[in-house]
Parts: C-alpha cells; sequence; structure tokens
C-alpha cells in the first residue's frame, strides 16, 4: 500500500503528552508475567551442564548413569540437536553455543542439558553425566589472541578482508576499513598530534531478568514457546531452523521482558529447552541462574584501540586515525567493523582511517549491547579530542563545535549526512547552566559526544476497532522500555481519537506477520510509521463506512478530529459522525473495521548526543562520585517524552557503571571470576545523582513526525565523558576502562612519581 | 547508470576498486548486476549489506529506486542492541 | 537434608553434636542460603537457631551488653543504648549487604562465616568483644579474634554454637569507629577496612587504643604495633602518619578480583587515619 | 523426602503449604503459591527483585527458607494494592514512570514502601541509600527516585 513517511511538520494532539502505560498497572501489582512467570501443565525443569575449562576439547560424554536417575524424562548433548545449518555459518555458530559440539570454547559454554521433574532431580543428574575433556591452552584478552603464539580458537580462521590471503590461520577472522581522504598527507598539515591507546574491559548487558523459557514440542511437528526475548519472529525463525521445525507450527510468544538491552537478540537456551521438550514429550521450563547469565550470555566486547588525531593551530583537524581490535568471543562477528564505522562519525573530517579487527577469544559468544561497539570507540576517540584540545588551548566545547559534522558532511564510515543533531546538541551543552556551575576541591567537568546509526527494518501492525469503538493496536515489535505507550499515542494521534479508547499489545507470532527485533533503536521509529499506515488505512475503511451510513459519495468524506464529516454545502445538515458512531454499525456497513499494514520502516535518522558530568575523585584512594550529570540528545520527534527522558537516563547509567566499576575478570585458568552481581558491580541507587535530559527535536525527514531511534545513543558518550571528567578531576589521563578506584589510584601514583 | 561506493573490504574483492559503475534502476538490479560483475562480491550481498541513498540506510529494500546522480554507498548491516 | 527448629541451647548443641553429615547453623542465613543456592554446601541438617530463647534479643548488663547470636544486623541500629556506646560496631554491622540483608543478617553470622572481608569482625575486635560459646562440653567465653582462623574456617568445635557476642559498658571518653572501603557506595564486599577504638584521658590523650583491618591478611588483623603508636598521644600529623604507614606495613593482601595488593596496602593505612579521627573525636578528643 | 508443613500469613490470608528444606521462600511463593510477583534477578540477595517483608523487616526471599515463614506474616507486592486502590507508592511510580522493563518494581515498591513507613520524610541521600538493595538497569533511578519523593509527599498529606 503506498504510504507516504515524508515528514509532514503537522501539529499534535496526542504525541508528545505524557499519559501512564498500557501495560503500567500490571507491573506495579505484580500481575505482569515475564519469562519464569509463566507455567504448563506437567512441566519439567531444564537444566545446562556447563564446561568448567575455558578451551577444552570434548573426548566423551556418558548421559547413562544420569538418565537412569528416577525422575530424570530427558538427557541431551549436540547429538540431539544435529547441523541442520545447511551451510549458514552463522547460524552453525549459534548452534554450537547452544550446545558445544566438539570443543569447549569458554567457561560456561553448555556441553548437555537435562529435563527432570523437579529442580533438585535435575540438579542432580548433571552431577552424573560425566564429561571427558582434553583441556587446552586458552586466550581471553584481545592483544594476546592476535599474538602468532597465541592458542588458535578455531584452525580454520583465515584473516578476512586482507589484501592477500593470509598462509597461516590466526584468532583475527576479519579485518575491515573505512574512510577517505589521505590521512598521512593531513598529520603533516598538523601542528599537534595526539597519539593514545586505550582498552576496554568487556561488560554485560546486566538485565535483571535472567533468560528464560517454556518450551513444549507436540508429536504432531507443532509447538509453543513462551520466552523473554527482544525479537520472538526471530527466535521463531532460528529455533524452527535449529529444531527443524516449519515456522508457522512453532507460535512464540514474547513475555513480558526484564531488560535486554541487545542481550536477548539471539537463542541461547531455547533451542535446548524445545530439544529437551521433544525428547522428553513434556513441557520443560528453562531458566538460567544469574551465574550462567554472566558465564554464557551477553557480554560486549574487550577493546584494545589506537587513536591517533591532528589539527592546526586554530582548531581545525586535519586527520584522525583509529586501529581498533574487538573480541568476538569465539566465534565470528563484526563488532570491531561496527565501532570503526563509528569511531570518528561525529565530526567532520578531510582525511580519516578506520581499521577494525574481531579477535577470537575463549570468552563467551558477544552479543550485541545498546549501540554495539559505539562506547568503547567514542572513549578512545573523545578522550584524544579532548587532550588534543587542552594541547591546542582551546575549549573542549568549541573545539568540537568547531569540527562538528553537519548536513551534507561526508560522514567517516562513508555515506553524507542529511539533517543532524551534533552541532545542536553541542551548542545546547555549551549553554546549559550545567557548564558554568562552579567545582570544588578534586572535582572536574568532563564532556563527550556519541553517534549511533539506529535502524528501520521489517515490521507489521494491526489495529482493530471494537464495535463500542475501542480500538486495540497488535505489534510485534517487543515492548521494551514503553513502546505500547508511545504507539497507542501514535494511533490516537491518526485516528483523533482519546488516548484512553487504545490498548495496544505485543502480538505473538501466529498472529501477526514478521517483524525484526526490537533493537538498534527501532522500536518506536518502525512500529510507529506501521502504525501510522494501519491507522490511516482504517481511517479510509472509516471514510467509507461513513459515506454508506449518509448514502453520499466516500470522496465527499473526510476525516478530522475523531470525526466522519462529509464536505461540501449541500450537506450542512449532516453532523459528523464519530468513529464510536461508526464503529456501532459496522456489522451492517460491511463487517469488522481494521487497518493493516506491513512495511520496511526505512530511513531512521542517526542520532547523536552530547553528555557532560562531574565527577569528584578521592586522591587517596582513588575513589570517583558522580556528582552531576546531564544528557542533550536529539529525539527528532520525543513521542512519549517521559520515556525518551527513560532512555537517556538509563543509557547514561549504564554508561556510568562501565565506565567506572563493570568489568569481567577471568583468572589465570580462563574462569570467570565474577559472575554475580555481587563482584559485577552495576551502578545502585546510591552511586548516582538525579540524571538531567535535554530532549532536542530535529526532525527525522523520512518519519511522518520526525521520529528518530533514542534508545542507544545515550550509552554512548558516558565511558568518555567520565574518563575526561576523572583527567581533569584527578590530572591523570585514564586510558583503560573501567576506572575503578585500583586504577586510578595507581595512576595517581603514577603521575606523583613522575 | 549510477556510481556505487564500496566500504574498504567490498573494494578488495571488486579488485581494489573503491567506486564502480553500474547501470541499475533499483536495489535488487543493483545487487544482481554487482554479483555479475564482481562475482566474489556476491557471497556478501547474500549475507546481507545495506545501501545508503544520499546518506538514508535501507537495509531490505529491493524496490527502492536509485535516482539518478544519487550517492550510493554499500555498507556492512550492523547488529544493534 | 533436614530442617529443625529447636528451643533451647541444649537441643541445638546436642542435635548438632550427633550430626552425622554435613550440619549447617541458619541465623540470617545471608551466607548460608547463598552457599547452597550455588551448590557448594549440601549440610544434611540445618539447625534454625532464631527461636531459642535469647537469642533474639539484646540485654543490657552491668557489664556492658548481650548481644544474641541471632539477632538481625537491623535491629542494632534501632538499640539506642547500643549504638550510643558502640558506634563504631554498629556502623560496620550495618554495612553490611543491604537493607534487606541487614533484616536477616547477624554479627555473630559474620564472625563465624570467616570472610577475611567480614564488614562487622574488625570493628569488634577493635572493640575487644567476646562471644560466648556453647557447647557439648559446657560454655565458654572467648576473644572474638580468635574464632576465625583461616578464610572459611573457625575455632569452633564440632556441635559448637556461639549464643551471644559480649560488648563492655563504655568508660568516659572513649569511641570508636569502622570504615571500609568499596568501589560502589553500597552492596560491595570490604576490598579493604579498619576498625579502631580509644579512650582518652581527660587532656584527650590518648590512653587506651586498638586497631583491626579487615581484608588485609587471611583473618581480621589486630595491629598492636599501631595501638601503640597511638597510646599516649593525641592525633597529630606525625602520629596519623606514622599509624598509616604501620597499618600499610601490617597488611599481608592478596591480589583478587576486588582489589590489588598495593592499592589495599595503601588504603589501609588511608582508612587507619580517617577511622582513628572519627574515634577520637567520638571519645570527646579534639 | 517428606514435606515440611508450613503454617503462615500471608498479605493478611493465613496460608498452609509443604516445602522442601532447601526450598526458599521465593521458590515456595511463586512455585507452590503462584505468587510470582516477587522475581528471581540472582538468588543471592543482590538484586533485591524478590524484595518481601516478614514480621515488618524488609528480606530478600531468596534468603529466607520456605521452612522459616513458619508462624509469621508475609508481605508481598500482591497485597500492596487494597482492592480497586492503588498504594500512593504504586501510583506515583506509575505517573513518574519509574518503571521501564517493571522487572525490578516489585521489589522497589516493596522496599519503597518499608522505607517510608520507617522514615515518612526521607531525604533524596536517604531514599537512595534506603533501596541501594534494589537494582535498576533501565531506569537510571532517576525517575524511581522522584517517585517515592512523590509518593511521601502525597502520603504525609492523606
Amino acid at each position: 500500500m503506498n504510504f507516504d513517511p515524508r515528514f509532514s511538520g503537522r501539529k499534535f494532539a496526542s504525541v508528545g503528552t505524557r499519559p501512564v502505560r498500557p501495560d503500567g498497572v500490571d507491573k506495579v501489582t505484580g500481575r505482569a508475567r515475564y519469562g519464569a512467570d509463566f507455567n504448563m501443565a506437567g512441566q519439567l525443569v531444564g537444566r545446562v551442564l556447563r564446561s568448567p575449562h575455558a578451551h577444552a576439547i570434548i573426548k566423551k560424554i556418558d548421559t547413562s548413569k544420569a538418565e537412569k536417575l528416577s525422575g530424570v524424562k530427558a538427557v541431551i548433548t549436540a547429538k540431539d540437536l544435529p547441523d541442520l545449518t545447511d551451510g549458514d555459518a552463522g547460524m552453525y555458530d549459534v548452534l554450537d553455543n547452544c550446545m558445544a559440539r566438539t570443543k569447549a570454547l569458554y567457561d560456561g559454554h553448555a556441553v548437555a542439558a537435562v529435563a527432570a521433574v523437579d529442580a533438585r532431580t535435575a540438579r542432580q543428574a548433571l552431577k552424573l553425566i560425566e564429561v571427558d575433556y582434553e583441556v587446552l591452552p586458552h586466550v581471553t584478552d584481545v592483544d594476546e589472541a592476535m599474538q602468532h603464539h597465541a592458542p588458535l580458537i578455531n584452525e580454520a580462521t583465515f584473516t578476512e578482508g586482507l589484501e592477500e590471503k593470509p598462509v597461516k590461520p590466526s584468532n583475527v577472522t576479519k579485518r575491515s576499513q573505512f574512510g577517505h581522504g589521505d590521512v598521512h598527507q593531513g598529520f603533516g598539515h598538523a601542528d599537534h598530534i595526539i597519539e593514545r591507546s586505550f582498552k576496554t574491559e568487556q561488560t554485560h548487558q546486566g538485565y535483571i531478568e535472567p533468560h528464560a523459557c517454556v518450551a513444549s514440542v507436540n508429536l504432531d511437528g507443532t509447538a509453543e514457546l513462551w520466552v523473554c526475548t527482544q525479537g520472538h519472529f526471530v527466535y521463531r525463525q532460528h529455533c524452527a531452523q535449529l529444531l527443524g521445525l516449519e515456522a508457522s507450527k512453532l507460535r512464540v510468544t514474547s513475555s513480558e521482558i526484564g531488560g535486554g538491552f541487545g542481550g536477548k537478540t539471539h537463542v541461547w537456551a531455547e533451542p535446548v529447552a524445545l530439544a529437551l521438550s521433544r525428547k522428553a514429550g513434556r513441557p520443560v521450563k528453562l531458566v538460567m541462574t544469574r551465574d550462567e547469565v554472566f558465564r554464557a550470555s551477553g557480554p560486549t566486547s574487550a577493546t584494545s584501540i589506537d587513536v591517533k588525531i591532528g589539527a592546526r593551530k586554530d582548531g581545525t583537524i586535519t586527520a584522525a586515525e583509529a586501529t581498533l581490535r574487538y573480541t568476538s568471543g569465539p566465534y565470528a562477528g563484526t563488532w570491531a567493523e561496527i565501532g570503526a564505522m563509528t569511531a570518528f562519525a561525529c565530526y567532520k573530517l578531510d582525511n580519516v582511517k578506520t581499521v577494525g579487527y574481531e579477535v577470537l577469544v575463549n570468552r563467551p559468544k558477544t552479543a550485541a549491547y545498546r549501540a554495539p561497539s559505539a562506547p568503547m570507540a567514542a572513549f578512545a576517540v573523545e578522550s584524544a579530542i579532548d587532550e588534543l584540545a587542552k594541547e591546542i588551548g582551546i575549549d573542549p566545547v568549541e573545539f568540537r563545535i568547531k569540527n562538528a559534522a553537519q548536513e551534507g558532511t561526508r560522514s567517516s564510515y562513508g555515506p553524507v549526512y542529511g539533517p543532524i543533531g551534533i552541532g545542536p546538541t553541542l551548542e545546547a551543552a555549551k549553554n546549559h547552566p550545567h557548564m558554568k556551575a562552579p567545582l570544588k576541591a578534586n572535582q572536574g567537568r568532563g564532556m563527550a559526544c556519541g553517534f549511533w546509526f539506529n535502524f528501520g527494518g521489517q515490521t507489521c501492525v494491526d489495529l482493530n476497532i471494537g464495535m463500542d469503538g475501542s480500538v486495540s493496536l497488535a505489534v510485534g515489535t517487543v515492548d521494551v522500555g514503553g513502546s505500547r505507550a508511545s504507539l497507542s499515542l501514535v494511533a490516537a494521534e491518526e485516528l483523533g481519537i482519546d488516548y484512553s479508547q487504545l490498548k495496544a499489545i505485543v502480538a505473538d507470532t501466529s498472529s501477526l506477520g514478521y517483524n525484526d527485533m526490537t533493537d538498534g533503536s527501532r522500536g518506536t521509529f518502525s512500529s510507529s510509521m506501521a502504525t501510522i499506515s494501519a491507522a490511516r488505512n482504517a481511517i479510509k475503511i472509516l471514510r467509507d463506512r461513513a459515506a454508506q451510513m449518509w448514502d453520499v459519495p466516500v470522496d465527499d468524506v473526510i476525516w478530522e478530529k475523531g470525526h466522519a464529516i462529509a464536505k461540501g454545502e449541500k450537506y450542512g445538515n449532516l453532523s459528523p459522525l464519530s468513529l464510536k458512531e461508526i464503529a456501532a454499525q459496522s456489522g451492517k456497513t460491511g463487517g469488522p473495521i481494521a487497518g493493516h499494514s506491513e512495511l520496511v520502516a526505512d530511513g531512521a535518522g542517526v542520532s547523536f548526543a552530547t553528555h557532560i558530568c562531574d565527577i569528584e575523585v578521592d586522591p587517596q584512594t582513588g575513589a570517583t562520585r558522580v556528582i552531576r550529570y546531564t544528557v542533550v540528545q536529539d529525539a527528532g520527534k520525543a513521542v512519549h517524552p517521559t520515556y525518551v527522558e527513560g532512555q537517556y537516563q538509563g543509557g547514561a547509567a549504564q554508561g556510568i557503571g562501565w565506565a567506572l566499576n563493570e568489568e569481567y575478570i577471568y583468572g589465570k585458568d580462563g574462569r570467570l571470576q565474577n559472575p554475580g552481581f555481587l563482584d559485577y558491580r552495576i551502578p545502585v541507587c546510591s552511586d548516582l545523582p538525579m540524571i538531567d535530559t535535554q530532549i532536542l527535536e530535529i526532525p527525522n525527514p523520512n518519519h511522518p513526525y520526525g521520529v528518530r531511534g533514542v534508545g542507544e545513543t545515550s550509552i554512548v558518550p558516558p565511558l568518555a565523558a567520565i574518563a575526561n571528567a576523572v583527567s581533569n578531576a584527578a590530572g591523570v589521563r585514564m586510558t583503560h576502562i573501567p576506572m575503578s578506584p585500583p586504577r586510578i589510584l595507581a595512576a595517581i601514583e603514577a603521575e606523583r612519581k613522575g | 547508470m549510477v556510481e556505487v561506493t564500496l566500504w574498504g573490504a567490498l573494494g578488495q574483492l571488486a579488485g581494489g576498486r573503491s567506486k564502480v559503475e553500474v547501470e541499475a534502476k533499483d536495489i535488487r538490479e543493483l545487487f544482481r548486476k554487482l554479483a555479475e560483475q564482481y562475482p566474489a562480491l556476491e557471497p556478501w550481498i547474500e549475507k546481507g549489506i545495506a545501501v545508503s541513498i544520499d546518506g538514508v540506510i535501507y537495509r531490505d529494500t529491493w524496490g527502492k529506486r536509485l535516482p539518478e546522480g544519487a550517492e550510493i554507498f554499500l555498507l556492512p548491516r550492523l547488529a544493534g542492541g | 537434608m533436614r530442617y529443625i527448629r529447636p528451643l533451647s541451647i541444649e537441643d541445638a548443641v546436642g542435635e548438632l553434636a550427633k550430626a552425622v553429615g554435613p550440619a549447617a547453623i541458619l541465623a540470617g542465613g545471608s551466607d548460608l542460603l547463598v552457599r547452597m543456592k550455588g551448590g557448594f554446601v549440601e549440610p544434611e541438617l540445618i539447625v534454625d537457631i532464631k527461636r531459642i530463647g535469647g537469642f533474639s534479643d539484646i540485654t543490657e548488663t552491668a557489664d556492658g551488653f548481650r548481644i544474641g547470636a541471632a539477632v538481625p544486623c537491623a535491629v542494632l541500629g534501632e538499640h539506642a543504648a547500643l549504638k550510643k556506646a558502640w558506634p563504631g560496631v554498629v556502623e560496620a554491622a550495618k554495612l553490611i549487604g543491604s537493607k534487606q540483608v541487614q533484616g536477616r543478617c547477624t554479627i555473630t553470622g559474620n564472625l563465624c562465616n570467616a570472610s577475611p572481608a567480614a564488614d562487622s569482625v574488625p570493628a569488634l575486635v577493635a572493640a575487644g568483644a567476646k562471644a560466648v560459646v556453647a557447647g557439648p562440653s559446657g560454655k565458654r567465653t572467648i576473644a572474638v579474634e580468635t574464632v576465625p582462623t583461616g578464610p572459611g574456617r573457625t575455632s569452633l568445635a564440632k556441635g559448637e554454637i556461639i549464643e551471644a557476642i559480649l560488648l563492655d559498658k563504655r568508660p568516659a571518653h572513649a569511641g570508636d569507629a569502622y570504615l571500609r572501603f568499596i568501589p560502589r557506595t553500597e552492596m560491595d564486599i570490604a576490598v579493604v577496612s579498619a576498625g579502631i577504638n580509644l579512650t582518652l584521658d581527660d587532656k584527650g590523650i590518648i590512653k587506651t587504643a586498638r586497631v583491626a583491618l579487615g581484608a588485609a591478611a587471611p583473618t581480621v588483623l589486630l595491629v598492636e604495633e599501631a595501638a601503640e603508636a597511638l597510646i599516649g598521644r593525641t592525633l597529630d600529623d606525625g602520629t596519623l602518619e606514622r599509624l598509616a604507614k604501620i597499618c600499610s606495613g601490617a597488611c599481608r593482601p592478596i591480589d583478587d578480583k576486588r582489589g590489588t595488593i598495593e592499592f589495599r596496602r595503601k588504603v589501609a593505612g588511608v582508612l587507619a587515619q580517617r577511622v582513628a579521627a572519627t574515634a577520637y573525636k567520638r571519645a570527646g578528643g579534639k | 523426602m517428606a514435606g515440611i508443613a508450613v503454617s503462615t500469613t500471608i498479605n493478611g490470608d493465613g496460608v498452609e503449604y509443604l516445602c522442601q528444606p532447601d526450598e526458599t521462600l521465593l521458590d515456595v511463593l511463586r512455585d507452590r503459591l503462584g505468587l510470582t510477583g516477587a522475581k528471581e534477578g540472582c538468588g543471592t540477595g543482590d538484586c533485591g527483585a524478590c524484595s518481601v517483608i516478614v514480621d515488618g523487616r524488609l528480606v530478600c526471599s531468596c534468603l529466607v527458607l520456605g521452612a522459616e515463614a513458619e508462624g509469621r506474616k508475609v508481605e508481598t507486592i500482591e497485597g500492596m494494592a487494597h482492592g480497586e486502590q492503588l498504594h500512593p507508592l504504586q501510583q506515583k511510580f506509575l505517573e513518574h514512570a519509574a518503571l521501564q522493563c517493571g522487572i525490578c518494581t516489585p521489589g522497589f515498591l516493596i522496599a519503597a514502601k518499608d522505607l517510608l513507613e520507617k522514615n515518612p520524610s526521607p531525604t533524596e541521600e536517604e531514599i537512595r541509600f534506603g533501596l541501594a538493595g534494589n537494582l535498576c538497569r533501565c531506569t537510571g533511578y532517576d525517575k524511581i527516585v522522584r517517585a517515592v519523593q512523590d509518593a511521601a509527599t502525597m502520603m504525609k498529606g492523606a
């Protein structure tokens, strides 16, 4: 159907207001059902046996004793998940990650699973499974993994993207490169050059809800899966492919999701639960423990990044270069590539070059984490930018404003930008009272910018009008942070009705067409576009029905403020028909009234943010305190401003945790030492100040309301903003994230000693 | 005829060219012709790549027309959180 | 696995003494249940001591305070007289875990868990607290620092239970304090910690001192040399500097996920100075 | 193994159940009694998502054995609203959008209820430290703290 996505600059009645979310009451009364809150009759408890070794050949698995234990209904290994991936290397990696086939590739890698009548029996059964491992040398550090003598994680890995195919295998799966101009020449024109190396440790999305699902495979080849996921349609495809099921016979229902941030974008335990259910002939509930969540799901890349930036005395950047090495776990990824694309995206550069290396290590398979790969690159670049400004003697905000990308700038990753918000966020930051607030002793202020692409993608929406005039909206993008509220606002806006007349739900995979996942900040952008389209389709029908009721030509009927209006003087005596009045007669005028939409939402506008923060450093202990934090970000159009603020604040808080304390700590044995919330230290309430937000609205020309994605960009600047603030507070440049107290104190002591 | 800019890794597969000229009216034709002219690109196109037309990124829209004189960039497909 | 809830100390001791497999004492459960969940312990017998008479009470006696083994740390903070007399002990107890954990955890459990990083232990050691131990062969009273003998190990014999912790009555011009270093503001285990208890004379000269460090060695450290450096002095800069140096030197820490050797050494000294200043002020020193 | 018979009070109602000695109160609430409002985020007392109040004390139900509830009074999120009337904290959490994914919300509400019962006029700092045992990964806590402040004001006025 023809749908014009162009920005129209209309005035809004509903969009931009802040009503209570439709799923709110369920969530404050404990009634909302998350992954682990659902049960099926006769369900078994599934549990997974995981490798205690970072790298080991699985020589033999003996499950016979476990199978004999009373109450055990199924035991599975990789044999029960045969390879049906048909040459799809990416899916094969997903399969191998779900259940190790020949080698355990990280501490926590699944090697077998059981389904039993209760948790205690399942735990006992795991202890009875005998796995014969041949332990291999392992490597967890990104730089060490690139060394020639490093243990090889996959002997068939030959680096892609090199001019000549390498003769020897290595742990580098791919090299990628972006940029334009001639950096060599550019550096020749520079009066000042900063060159630095940075490291960031691996972090986890840290969602509070562990992965959980209930799987039920029937004898007739149909199956059901209840699961917490960011994309139930994608889970359906993956599970169907890995289990050999027909996609349409696998009905996947997305539960309420207790946080994902990218970590619930691909399958982990779901194919295992389905395989257990198939073998046991009963439903199986599989819930990860927190320890399993850390050891075997999630994390983002650990990185090592070199940055070189040169500028003239007047503050014009002449060249910028970065080499980025990102871990992808034991399977190939494209994380360094994304880092290389985003690194210099905020700036207008004549000469820029970025090179990315994807590095295999014995750590869990890297998953997306909110603007994946961008925060680490921004940390390195924005730290160097700050240092360069200082060396030239220009204010860091002015320096960034002078070099900021704008409409028409060729981005460092290639395309030329349309209208963008980096300049405005910088100007807003410059004029923010925060910038002028006084600082006390041992306090420092830092700022940094961030960029994220934002996605669109496949989207399907159903809008049904009940005979009482109430409207149900069924969407297929999982609601991770309030999108049912924003989409209801959009539908109310289009239909011209009150928000309270609508109820939005997330439909299961059998009730709606395919939807991409809620990732890449696409949820509200894409689904609002489909909602607008569905509403407009419904309005066409409403007009037609009104025309029937009046017995006038449909072309004479327009839709305004929730009413059909017969246009023209000859209809002067026809009073407008409300949606409710038209709906009441729908049974007689052609049946139910609905609007449907399926589309690929393209043109997600890129997003920029600038953050300011004040940090106090205790020079005797290296302890830090966040004193004040301000987020300025372009939303295009904030549909539900409160939830937009929430995204800004949440991303900032995650970035603060990453910057200061969160990290995966591996022992010399390659085992994760802190797989719990006690020692994987995400920020607690008393760690943070209020997080101020300023929403800018620079309309996205490719969305009817000007909406851009808002979910991810807010995690990009904090690492650098805090590093710059710490540097200003303590007088030392921090190049290793997280800036934990021992690292800060060591840096201060080193500086003291000279 | 449109001029298409390839990102680093893709350029190497197209014989070291960073820009190639293709006679194509839409994304589908662009992909087909690129695969014909540069067979090494085919597996990448199969895996999925994004096309930037005048700065707007398209991922799955074969039918999107390529306006005369538009700036066309091929980009890797991205993952998000 | 068996769960019992004895009503008398005799029953509890009797059950523990005759237990065949591993047995565990349950007071607040904030360590035991975590270890059970992780599969690190599988007790055959769990003895819940919360309903034993007197175990959940704080009593003020002629000699001082008797804190029952099952008194949650939160309750310590609600006892005005105890808080006034031993603010350092109470603040240490109130630092363990979260509000939720404080509603359950006990200082006796903290002591018996024998973690080098236990928050309340350095404060109790500095305070000269004693533990009343009941066992098959009767009762004995011992200094708290003799309870932990290494990470996760105690000097308690099979069948023995600590029934209460005793704290002395306070003389005039006395004060104690406790500080720990953690990366966050709450919810962490101490990276290193210090508890100090001082009494002063009328002129503000330190008469007695006890200095204890936590997470600085396999068990809590009572640093006698640090106490000697304080006694007979006021808290002038020189004394504080010496205190820090001695405390840093006394540490025998390890590198682990929570901190480095260098960091713990340095910060032990810094904390000792800060704690001494607070304790001194609380004792009326100026 | 024979179960332990437990007789307790949950949200004002007398409840009897059988449980195993190693079952936590959280397991009992969720798996035996169908009260899934308390969530298991960690099982080790580090996240507060399973917070309940036992005899007036805020605790993590994952660190309490089911058997220990004998003769106690347990309050869970399911008992927070009275009939159709939401508790002021529930109302303010909705108005301030103090939840995004909502998984931590029941625990925060219970902890905030306990906090305001003990300290009806907390400062921002007291709220932050009072709620430090509850992890939220979505909101950055800003809107949660504001909702609690607003609820405190509302409750004082009532």
